[in-house]
């Protein structure tokens, strides 16, 4: 479990003490409680391995908080780290719409807030403001959809393309909205636009409906669970042309889900990839493997992972624990190695990070191409 | 045949039956008589194991009953038809029958049983198949005592078996007990009709809020005055 | 040709709706409890399912019984627990103390294991595609079909023509009748349900070797979608759940073959209110009058 | 005490519940001041027939008129408020409202104060209310039921609740008052006061009374006149004496000889 | 006199609760209560209109309807529209809110008319369904990312729309118009034959029940920055349902009680991540085992200590 809450209410963020406290807003129950938990472990794990040291002596205590996947309970969990725990930093949360719900709350007491996951743009840059003290260690990347679209051109030869998307998510509809720009001005066509909702199990129907558009390529940009699903319907419903997705796929559930065979001939984006060699990686799985009964990582946990060490990284720059520091170091963050990528801060709070492309073949990732942003 | 010593029974806190005995012999027919709310009802749930005594005893054919519960008493040769029928409105007058034979286990002698029901009640036999809650009142009075019958009790405890019913029926439903009693059951009747009730009992016992007042054999207690006045409608 | 494949899409997914009402209704009809959990139960099931083929290394069959006997303890342990102190209170009481059970499940079960999605194996039952006319149908979902069939027409005999069923029936109109019957109302009370608990189990099973992906809160939506199919075809009647879950089925499919997926359940929900206010009784109930 | 209008007026009434005609061509009158019986086997419609005349059920055939005007299509409570009111066989009371607040519903379509003057809490609203308690008390007073007036209606025992049920209707202000089976579950000493009862509110209140019972004392005793329905039908209207005499009715109903 | 009495007791209870507005508002201000404090009062605030105009529909009418979040997600919308895109001052916001949530109660009212129980359950279950997946199809509104909302409510608001509501209710309850509705629930049947035109009274409850929780979704709107379809599910009916029975069925400072306590509990297992729901359920089941009539089952928190003789025929015997 997480370290309790207990009553050292008098540590501030003065930076004097022992401990720098850190709150996590998190989705540990309700909808959509799968990214929050998922999160939690990644972000465990990190402070674990960051406070065998400590960062110049000091540990990180982390005092987390379920928000039920709600809007208003995150507003109250924000309220209540800001002004009972008195937290120097706040971690969450899993979603756009519940760290919106904290951003106020956060810009008023002056305590940044890393949402690992949350991909809306306005989440640090709304009506062209910015919140300064908000961040994210996700991407919002247009990107990944841009570098779909040139893929689908390029290699596929697409020429018709569907795309389905999770409407629940910001995320997928960012990505669907570049790669649809993209790939019309490759030249290709949209034959189908198609939705569903987190939390579906049954995509036949649509399906069907996708195939007798006759595409000739599918981006599907969502997270792995209802990925690897309609994968594995598509297939059955004899929809045989190319998938691709983004980092959202990335999860060994993926493939356990829509068995490997499905999911030959379809690709993913991602920032990295579980079986890269990579050393760093390779660490992360590791202990990830050995702290969690041998459970393989997937992307929220990547994430959660890699903010720890965003954190723990501006932390040590700062030098010291106090709220405002640590904001200025976070957006100073640059040219950071992390799991999901070498990682550095844009003018936006958003994080600017290459992509590679991977194929699954009989159910492992194959490494295509890496593509920086531009 | 059945004993009871000093029972007293409670709804919650509100005391229903206080110190309340009696006896019945074997071949008897005993009616109870008394207001509304005097108990009597009470005194049958009690006995056939729907509520329990909190104190004093219930003996049946020597073995004590009181705290047993309801399925178990069935088994030991008490039925009881409740007030207000309470046939199982959803299923079928043959179903109804079938149910009021649940533990038994001899084929042969149930359909035996069925058609002695079937002989004492032929309007039951005219309407097997039909929904029992849209048989009118008599009939599922009928229906009530013949599932009873169907257990093959040695008890039988009838729960004023003639409310609402037309006269010809109570009539019709009077004489059926009696042959019922004629064929070896014991009975124990509740009735408002008091003037009819004591007609066919043996003896009777008049409860008044929760408590015995009177009791005797059933002439003797048609003659005296105070049940005139009090039930009879004697004016 | 479209429409029929949309069609048989429809049916497929109604199949799995009707397999978790069917045990949701004869609960239900007969102890006129909205059990909320039976959702729940339904994820247990398949979570028992699970281990038992991958732990246990179980085939399919031996998984499912195993899945359908915890369940039934389950659901009986439920029933003891939770709801049997609640017989003689007010209805939506004993609905507010399912829906506590129900989060308790939920919750209990992400305490133990986490959130986290698991997949069933893909290879406990080989699939095939049968392909008429240009339409295709997966044998699974065939298979569902027909096992949700034969699981009708057996829940129909057992609740109408057996000893057991009869009890059942009698205790759920008038339980102190049904005593003075012999009749053991706290036993065919857990009997019901052992029964229906036995059924979600197995509709867990099914369901997580249908669609491998299984989660600690997989059993909300469903469980919803059969307490609607069970009402849309008319409390405790058992074709009804049947025809209520196909008709869902088919509703969403047909919603989502026109392009509107994410109206769907809207459209479902539209079609069933206009269905109950044209008979207020579900599709089989009777239109009985309440007799004055 | 007959005057030549009727205030009821029931031509040709019948009502089909799937295959059964439960209530078929019924013709009945009743005027002003009468006190009428019904009487006929179980299931021989009574019920029924009453709740065609309250609206309850809408009767496939014939046509129902109080004081002339038609009834047909209205719901209960219209016609309630021209003058019908009633008791159930079953017992129907709101059980979880107080005895008196039993009595105020019923005197809800006489209330003058409208929703906005209580949820403001005009005056308006406190006299009105007054008026309802002096009126709803007066009537419990009638029935000796003024001591439990803020019982909870459930909890009274059987007979008072019958009694209850009466005041209930009687404070609707009807012109007829339908009474099923108030002496159901009563012993004759209580059936008798019941009868005395009913015989008095008749005089103070002005009212036709059409009462359903199978106790034939009662019926006998108070009744000017009685019909009999049988399987739907009106196999006979008459004097009690009459009727006690009639062979149909004597076949269908009473048996050989009349208990009493 | 009993009119006088009974305007004084009126009176009284409302400059109580000015009072205890003052002592609040003055400890804000003060800076006695801290943002997490407050934030909790106005959830409070909110969630007794919500259990309190739910109250009105199950407790009252005893119409069993399990979609009021979707009065409540139609008020919020309704809302936040008026300030956020036609800037319109909040009380007009809260207005609008409270009447396209009232007109969404007639509209689900007239199903109530020919459905009863568990068909009429789910009926208004659908409609609460169909409410958030409108929502969710909506750019205008944001569809699935949700509306950002600014932060309006304040300790004013809240305790004014609360007032409002319970004195709306408790007012139409004590009065014959909610006796009218109150026999529906007992007995539709008996009811209609005396005299209530119980169509009417349905629709009434539906429409004032939705009103007040349409007022609730506006003050819900600008508390928390951001609405969201999902928020407004089933399960929040659900939580609404509970403070209802929780408090016990047809006692309005029952569901107002359950509606503090529950709130309470729940911001309170807050801290308690991993077992919060858990703890939260057997909360819910064991009070549900051990008060099945629910905390103060039916009766009110004003008749613990009703004076005596108040009446003028008050002879408070109990036989039961
Ligand atoms: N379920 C119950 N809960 C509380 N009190 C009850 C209950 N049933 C009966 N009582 C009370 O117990 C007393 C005896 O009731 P009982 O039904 O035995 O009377 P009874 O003699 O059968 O009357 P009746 O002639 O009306 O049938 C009455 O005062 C009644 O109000
Ligand atoms: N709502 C209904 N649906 C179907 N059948 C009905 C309905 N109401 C009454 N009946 C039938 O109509 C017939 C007449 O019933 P009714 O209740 O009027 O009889 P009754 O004369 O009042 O008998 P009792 O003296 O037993 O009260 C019965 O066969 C009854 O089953
Ligand atoms: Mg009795
Ligand atoms: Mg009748």
């Amino acid at each position: 479990g997480c370290s309790g809450s207990d009553e050292k209410a008098s540590n501030s963020s003065t930076g004097k003490e022992e401990t720098i406290k850190v709150g996590a807003n998190l989705e540990l129950s309700g909808g959509v409680a799968s990214y929050g938990q998922s999160i939690l472990e990644g972000l465990e794990l990190a402070l674990e391995e960051i406070n065998k040291e400590g960062i110049d002596g000091k540990k990180i205590e982390l005092t987390t908080v379920d928000n039920k996947s709600e809007a208003a309970e995150s507003t109250s969990a924000a309220l209540k780290l800001t002004s009972q725990d008195k937290v120097a930093v706040i971690i969450g949360a899993a979603t756009s719409g519940n760290t919106i719900a904290q951003v106020q709350i956060a810009q008023d007491s002056q305590t940044p807030v890393i949402s690992p996951s949350g991909t809306s743009p306005d989440i640090t840059f709304k009506d062209g403001k910015l919140n300064d003290f908000i961040f994210r260690t996700s991407f919002i990347d247009p990107f990944q959809g841009t570098v779909a679209a040139n893929f689908a051109t390029k290699e596929v030869k697409a020429k018709n393309a569907a795309v389905y998307i999770d409407s629940a998510s910001d995320y997928s509809k960012g990505l669907a909205k570049a790669f649809i720009e993209q790939f019309k001005a490759n030249g290709g066509k949209i034959v189908a636009e198609e939705a569903y909702v987190a939390k579906d199990t049954d995509f036949r129907a649509t399906l069907t409906r996708i195939k007798s558009a006759k595409p000739d390529f599918v981006f599907l940009p969502g997270y792995y669970e209802e990925a690897g699903l309609i994968v594995k319907q598509a297939r059955e419903a004899g929809l045989d042309v190319p998938f691709m997705g983004g980092d959202g796929w990335d999860s060994p559930k993926l493939v356990e889900i829509a068995g490997a065979d499905a999911l030959n001939n379809t690709f993913i984006t991602n920032h990295y990839s579980s079986g890269d060699p990579d050393e760093k990686i390779q660490n992360f799985v590791k202990s990830f493997k050995a702290k969690y009964k041998d459970k393989s990582p997937d992307a929220f946990n990547a994430l959660g992972y890699d903010t720890g060490y965003f954190l723990a990284d501006a932390i040590k720059r700062a030098g010291s624990a106090d709220s405002v520091k640590i904001k200025e170091a976070l957006e100073a963050t640059k040219d950071l190695e992390l799991v999901s990528g070498t990682f550095t801060l844009d003018d936006k709070h958003n994080p600017i990070k290459s992509a590679s492309i991977l194929e699954f073949v009989n159910g492992k990732q194959q490494f295509k191409t890496k593509i920086d942003p531009e | 045949m059945l004993k009871i010593e000093d029972i007293n029974v409670y709804y919650g806190n509100i005391q229903a039956l206080r110190g309340v005995s009696m006896d019945i012999n074997k071949g008897e027919i005993v009616t109870l008589i008394g207001a509304n709310g005097a108990g009597k009802s009470t005194l049958l749930k009690t006995i056939s194991g729907l509520l329990k005594p909190k104190q004093g005893k219930v003996l049946f054919e020597g073995e004590s009953i009181g705290g047993k519960a309801a399925q178990s008493i069935v088994k030991l040769g008490i039925s009881h038809v409740p007030e207000g029928r309470r046939v199982f409105a959803n299923m079928t007058v043959e179903e109804n029958l079938e149910l009021g034979a649940f533990l038994r286990k001899d084929k042969a002698g149930i359909k035996q049983d069925l058609e002695k029901v079937y002989t004492l009640f032929p309007r039951l036999l005219e309407r097997v198949k039909q929904q029992s809650g849209t048989l009118s009142g008599g009939e599922q009075q009928m229906l009530a005592m013949g599932r009873a019958l169907m257990a093959r009790p040695r008890l039988l405890l009838l729960d004023e078996p003639s409310m609402g019913l037309a006269p010809l029926l109570v009539k019709q439903i009077f004489n059926i007990v009696e042959e019922i009693n004629k064929g070896g059951t014991t009975i124990l009747l509740v009735e408002q009709n008091a003037n009819l009730a004591l007609s066919i009992a043996d003896r009777a016992y008049v409860v008044e809020t929760g408590s015995i007042v009177l009791s005797g054999e059933a002439e003797e207690l048609t003659a005296s005055e105070e049940i005139k006045k009090a039930y009879l409608g004697g004016h | 040709m479209e429409l029929i494949q949309q069609l048989v899409n429809g049916l497929s997914l109604g199949s799995i709706y009707a397999l978790i009402a069917l045990g949701y209704t004869m609960v239900y009809g007969i102890v006129k409890l909205i059990n909320f959990a039976h959702g729940d139960v339904f994820m247990v099931g398949a979570f028992v399912g699970f281990y038992s083929i991958t732990i246990l290394e179980l085939p399919f069959l031996p998984a499912l019984l195993i899945s359908m006997i915890v369940c039934a303890i389950f659901g009986v342990l439920i029933e003891r627990i939770a709801y049997k102190p609640l017989r003689n209170a007010t209805r939506i009481a004993a609905l507010i103390t399912a829906i506590g059970v129900s989060l308790l499940i939920e919750y209990g079960m992400i305490y133990i294991r986490g959130a986290q999605p698991e997949a069933y194996p893909n290879d406990v039952m080989p699939t095939s595609k049968i392909d008429i006319l240009g339409v295709s149908i997966s044998s699974q979902s065939l298979l569902i079909f027909f096992v949700a069939i034969v699981l009708m027409i057996i829940l129909q005999f057992v609740v109408h023509k057996t000893k057991i069923g009869k009890a059942m029936r009698a205790v759920s109109f008038d339980a102190d009748a049904a005593r003075l019957m012999g009749i053991n109302v706290n036993n065919t009370i857990s009997a019901t349900f052992a029964i229906g608990s036995a059924l979600a189990g197995a509709a867990g099973v099914i369901f997580g070797i249908y669609y491998i992906k299984i989660e600690p809160l997989m059993g909300i939506i469903p469980g919803l979608k059969a307490f609607v199919a069970a009402v849309l075809g008319g409390i405790g009647i058992i074709p009804g759940a049947m025809v209520g879950g196909l008709l869902l089925g088919v509703i969403e499919a047909l919603v989502s073959a026109a392009g509107f997926s994410l109206w769907r359940d809207g459209v479902a929900f539209v079609v069933l209110i206009l269905i109950l206010i044209f008979r207020p009784q579900g599709l089989f109930g009777k239109n009985k009058r309440e007799k004055v | 005490m007959t005057t030549n209008k009727p205030l009821l007026k029931v031509d040709a009434v019948g009502i089909q519940f799937g295959g059964l005609k439960a209530v078929s061509n019924v013709n009945v009158e009743l005027y002003p001041g009468e006190l009428i019986g019904l009487i006929g086997p179980n299931g021989a419609g009574k019920t029924t027939f009453f709740n065609l005349l309250t609206g309850v059920y809408v009767p496939t055939e014939g046509s129902i008129s109080l004081e002339g005007q038609n009834l047909r299509k209205l719901p209960p409570y219209k016609i309630n408020q021209k003058g019908i009111s009633r008791t159930f066989q079953n017992i129907r009371l709101f059980g979880d409202l107080s005895v008196i607040d039993n009595v105020k519903v019923a005197y809800h379509s006489l209330a003058k104060h409208s929703m906005i003057s209580s949820i403001l809490r005009f005056p308006t609203h406190f006299k009105g209310e007054q008026e309802m308690d002096e009126r709803a008390l007066e009537f419990l007073k009638i029935f000796n039921l003024d001591h439990y007036q803020h019982e909870l209606a459930k909890n009274l025992p059987y007979g008072q609740q019958r009694r209850l049920e009466i005041a209930r209707a009687l404070a609707a202000n009807p012109k007829l008052l339908l009474l099923d089976e108030p002496a159901a579950g009563m012993n004759p000493q209580e059936t008798h006061e019941l009868m005395n009862l009913i015989a008095f509110i008749r005089e103070k209140f002005n009212l036709t009374v059409l009462l359903i019972e199978h106790d034939m004392s009662l019926v006998m005793g108070v009744c000017e006149r009685i019909y009999v329905l049988d399987h739907g039908q009106l196999i006979a209207e008459g004097k009690p004496e009459e009727i006690r005499n009639n062979p149909k009715v004597i076949e269908a109903y009473l048996g050989e000889e009349v208990v009493s | 006199m009993t009119i006088l009495k009974r305007a004084k007791g009126f009176w009284l209870s409302i400059l109580l609760s000015c009072i205890f507005f003052t002592i609040i508002q003055t400890m804000i201000s003060g800076g006695l209560l801290n943002p997490f404090y407050q934030n909790t009062i106005m959830l409070i605030g909110i969630n007794i209109i919500l259990a309190a105009s739910l109250h009105l529909i199950i407790g009252i009418t005893g119409q069993f309807s399990i979609g009021h979040a979707g009065f409540l997600a139609v008020g919020a919308y309704a809302s936040a529209i008026m300030t956020m895109k036609l800037e319109m001052p909040f009380f007009v916001s809260l207005l609008v809110g409270g009447l396209m949530a009232a007109l969404a109660g007639l509209i689900i009212g007239i199903p109530s008319l020919r459905l009863k129980g568990d068909y009429l359950a789910i009926a208004t279950l659908g409609f609460g369904e169909i409410v958030r997946i409108v929502l969710l199809n909506i750019d205008y509104v944001g569809g699935a990312s949700g509306m950002q909302v600014s932060h309006l409510t304040t300790w004013p608001w809240v305790f004014a729309s609360v007032l409002l509501t319970i004195l709306v209710i408790r007012n139409f309850t004590s009065s014959t118009h909610g006796r009218a509705c109150i026999s529906i629930r007992e007995d539709e049947t008996a009811a209609d034959s005396m005299g209530i035109n119980t169509t009417y009274y349905k629709v009434v409850a539906f429409a004032i029940g939705a009103f007040l929780a349409g007022i609730a979704g506006g003050l819900y709107a600008h508390n928390f920055y951001i609405i969201l379809p999902s928020n407004f599910g089933f399960l929040k009916s659900f939580d609404i349902l509970i403070f209802v029975v929780l408090g016990g069925l047809g006692s309005l400072s029952g569901a107002v009680l359950a509606a503090i306590l529950l709130t309470v509990v729940t911001t309170f297992l807050q801290d308690y991540p991993e077992t919060r729901m858990i703890i939260y359920s057997l909360v819910l089941i064991i009070m549900m085992i051990y008060r099945p009539q629910g905390l103060l089952g039916t009766k009110e928190f004003t008749s613990f200590f009703k004076r005596k003789g108040g009446h003028k025929h008050d002879n408070e015997q109990t036989i039961a």
